[in-house]
């Protein structure tokens, strides 16, 4: 569905750094998405191991990982765009290493926080989803044309117009959404992105996640929008405690919940 | 680094003395040092207020910073003071400065946070007579020392959310949102203090 | 209007509370050095504009004045962890009585001036000049003459001294203008 | 930490209002409640409704309400305790009605906010605790009395002393109770009180709420939390579309968002 011809590829990354996997976009979606790989990651902060020794590697197109408060899933998800870089270990996505490549990970990795508000700038939708494109320098007609476009795949064209700041936390979501699907990363990762969300708009998120090209890789603790993942973690106290399918991974969570 | 209370432990002589008396003293001594300009009077001075300083036990360790900063910046001042006048100027007035902070600093690490706010409050106590209110400035007060903390996360998450469009360095990009962000804080923060029941005085003067 | 109003007086006592907490953050930021002198080069002076900017003369005035009485009191608050009495009486405490002065001339220029002004070109224009007169010139004005009589430099070379600062201040005064004036479009009435 | 014992203490509100209901509280449960009645209640901005024509008496102790976003709910909760007064219509809690009797009716309708790190006033636990105590002028000693006697009640004793900012959400969120328990409101609203807490916070909360002597009224989009409630309540486009026990409102709810 999210037509994206001009993925970048990995470019100046493969001088540096061995044969980068080619990607090509064919017919609405990838052929390949370039797999991500922990190998033996730890995390500590003020010598506390918040992740203990992870080795994962993750090629599924829809991921979800769930646990308690505190477990360490917002900082396992923030591994994988470099935002947080491991203590120990490395994160590799495809042939690109969060601890060198940090710039063209960004690319391929968007990141949808929790807080909408974090993410908008401009006082008007479409100069805000624009704003970030400056970045790519792409030229202003094509700037347009892609915001148009990323509107309309979300199905929130009518809101290109609207002042940012009076739409509801779920208008605000999708907007933030939008602003980083126009910059046409090949992974999206949400922290919690349905908090603030009513059971509708909790669905329609659903569905834009199911009908994504991307992969997507869900922290929630909304168990029930991980129903048709394909896979799901969960982390308890820094580790991975257990990583199946989603309806196990759910009833092993509830079960550690109830405990 | 957290706000924290410089003069936590200090139980020394000096801790006992009110703050109202050493601040008023320190006032003074910093006027006569402006008077002052025979080099061996400001020298003795200077090593009075060092003992001061020694004898009232503080803790050394958060000095460090500060008189490192303050001596690098009068090495400066003496150098081009010596070269624009004559070096004996340039000695009078690193010393002058020197003695006043470390005076100042004894004062600031022999008295409690809360103590130094008290007496803040009973100095602007009149404004009540200019239509202000003592109450609220002491509201505001520690609303800021709560919100600090809370303002750092605001900045490491906008940041970090920029971070994902390629944004975290662009100053416009990371300020607006920081800046609308504390306004929501704001907003529902008087909001909750409302719904506690704070009440202050009807507003006499329109801010 | 339905919603029942917080008293204005609860409101601008949050406002001032939360700006001044938002410049007190933005010096724990670690200041930039100079070759070996510490000039406090510090973000602090982006706060205290647009505290003025967006909050107006008085509540702008009074978040900078919080910040600047909790440092005094002892908070190590202001760039590379200082505080206490020393930052008032040392070089460079003129400046910290500026930014109480600063903001408010730049919540005056902002309130009675910038915002009134139509047209992007004229209100960015005018936005600036706010910035730069008040968090530029009046902070200035304060903390030059303040070395000078403290230090015992003159006047000349305490001036050219600050021109140290002058670069940063005047990248922070475009950014304030810049962020001031596209919050005013999303938050109306802020100054009302 | 701040002392301040320069707070204004509220003056004589009792005197402009008429015969409160006297409520007795006795061995922690409240002997009867006012009930809270909506009469004929327009809530407008921007000449928009945000809430048409609303009549209804609360009187049980566990109301839930459900709705989309955007519906009004926060508009509605906000009702109750004088936070929002109606543009058109009256809100009375027993005899007291919000738009005259502010202040009295503040102190028996306590309010829990989504965020309670914006509802934490003070550094320090106990003294967050204490500050509305304050506004109730109750004197110092019975302020400790009380701060450690609410502490104690929530079982979150231990944190007294902690600074406020270093709390996890979950702890957060039990300050935040406690903070409005401590002046012994006859009820509590609550906006979305678990948006940000992991399975377990939330049964830990539910099962708090459960133990409450106090009216609890909930406005969620966590179905699961009000399986126990008495009424739920389900607002749609600024009225209320039903209203009954849990189990018919939710599904009611369900198939309103799927349509
Ligand atoms: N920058 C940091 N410095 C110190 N400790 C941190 C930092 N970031 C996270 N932590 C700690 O690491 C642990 C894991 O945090 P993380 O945010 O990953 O948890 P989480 O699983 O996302 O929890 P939640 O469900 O509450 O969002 C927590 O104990 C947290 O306090
Ligand atoms: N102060 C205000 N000014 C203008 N419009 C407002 C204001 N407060 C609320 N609204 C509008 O009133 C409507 C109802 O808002 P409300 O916050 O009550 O919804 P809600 O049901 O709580 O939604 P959510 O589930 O997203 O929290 C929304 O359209 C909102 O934009
Ligand atoms: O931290 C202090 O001791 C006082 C700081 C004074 C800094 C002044 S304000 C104007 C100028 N611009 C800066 O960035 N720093 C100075
Ligand atoms: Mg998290
Ligand atoms: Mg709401």
């Amino acid at each position: 569905m999210v037509n994206q011809p001009w993925i970048k590829r990995p470019r100046s990354a493969s001088k540096r750094c061995c044969a980068a996997k080619r990607l090509e976009y064919r017919a609405g979606a990838f052929v390949e998405l370039p797999s991500i790989r922990l190998e033996n990651v730890f995390v500590r902060y003020d010598n506390r191991d918040v992740l203990q020794q992870i080795s994962i590697d993750l090629d599924e197109k829809r991921i979800g990982i769930i646990g308690a408060n505190g477990a360490g899933k917002s900082t396992l998800s923030r591994l994988l765009n470099g935002l947080v870089l491991p203590t120990e270990g490395t994160v590799h996505i495809g042939e690109l290493n969060t601890r060198e490549h940090a710039k063209q990970i960004r690319r391929q990795v968007g990141f949808v926080f929790q807080n909408p508000a974090n993410q908008i700038i401009m006082p008007i939708v479409s100069d805000d989803i624009a704003f970030g494109l400056k970045n790519l320098s792409l030229p202003k007609n094509e700037r347009q044309v892609r915001v148009a476009q990323t509107l309309g795949e979300l199905n929130i064209s009518h809101l290109a117009d609207r002042e940012t700041h009076t739409l509801s936390g779920g208008e605000q979501q999708m907007v933030a959404l939008a602003s980083v699907l126009a910059m046409r990363p090949q992974t999206v990762v949400f922290d919690e992105p349905t908090t603030m969300l009513d059971l509708r708009n909790r669905l329609a998120f659903q569905k834009e996640i199911a009908k994504l090209s991307q992969r997507a890789i869900v922290v929630t603790h909304d168990l029930e929008i991980l129903e048709d993942f394909e896979r799901v973690l969960v982390v308890t106290d820094g580790t991975i405690a257990f990583d199946g399918p989603p309806a196990d991974a759910i009833a092993h969570y509830r079960q550690w919940s109830h405990a | 680094m957290e706000p924290r209370m410089i003069a936590a432990n200090n139980t020394s002589y000096l801790a006992r003395i009110k703050p109202g008396w050493k601040f008023g003293a320190l006032l003074v001594l910093s006027i006569a040092l402006y008077l002052i300009t025979n080099w061996t009077v400001l020298l003795a001075l200077f090593i009075f207020s060092a003992a001061i300083l020694l004898s009232a036990r503080v803790d050394f360790k958060q000095l460090r910073l500060p008189l490192i900063s303050i001596t690098i910046i009068l090495g400066v001042v003496f150098i081009l003071l010596g070269l624009q006048t004559d070096w004996l100027n340039a000695l009078r007035s690193v010393l002058r400065l020197l003695t006043m902070c470390l005076l100042a600093y004894a004062v600031s690490l022999t008295t409690k946070f809360e103590a130094m706010l008290e007496l803040f409050q009973q100095v602007a106590s009149p404004v009540r007579f200019i239509g202000g209110n003592p109450a609220q400035i002491a509201l505001a007060l520690s609303m800021t020392i709560r919100f600090i903390p809370e303002l750092k996360k605001v900045y490491t998450e906008v940041r970090e959310a920029q971070h994902a469009r390629g944004l975290a360095n662009n100053p416009l990009a990371v300020t607006v949102p920081l800046v609308i962000r504390s306004l929501k804080i704001a907003d529902e923060t008087a909001e909750a203090l409302d719904a506690r029941g704070y009440d202050s005085e009807p507003a006499k003067r329109r801010f | 209007m339905s919603r029942n109003p917080s008293s204005s007086q609860t409101k601008n006592t949050v406002y001032i509370a939360v700006f001044a907490a938002m410049i007190a953050a933005m010096g724990l930021l670690p200041p930039i050095t100079l070759g070996i002198i510490p000039v406090p080069i510090t973000l602090q002076t982006l706060g205290v504009m647009l505290a003025g900017a967006l909050l107006g003369p008085w509540r702008g005035a009074m978040s900078s004045l919080v910040v600047v009485v909790l440092a005094i009191a002892g908070l190590p608050l202001l760039s590379g962890g200082r505080g206490g009495l020393g930052v008032l009486l040392g070089p460079t405490g003129g400046y910290l009585v500026g930014w109480v002065f600063g903001s408010l001339v730049i919540g005056a220029l902002f309130k009675y001036w910038v915002l009134r002004r139509t047209g992007n070109a004229a209100r960015f224009a005018s936005g600036l000049a706010a910035v730069v007169i008040g968090g530029i010139g009046v902070i200035y004005l304060f903390g030059v003459p303040w070395t000078s009589v403290v230090t015992g430099l003159d006047l000349r070379t305490s001036l050219i001294g600050s021109a140290a600062f002058l670069p940063g201040d005047v990248f922070k005064a475009v950014v304030t203008t810049l962020v001031a004036l596209t919050v005013h479009r999303s938050y109306r009435g802020l100054m009302s």
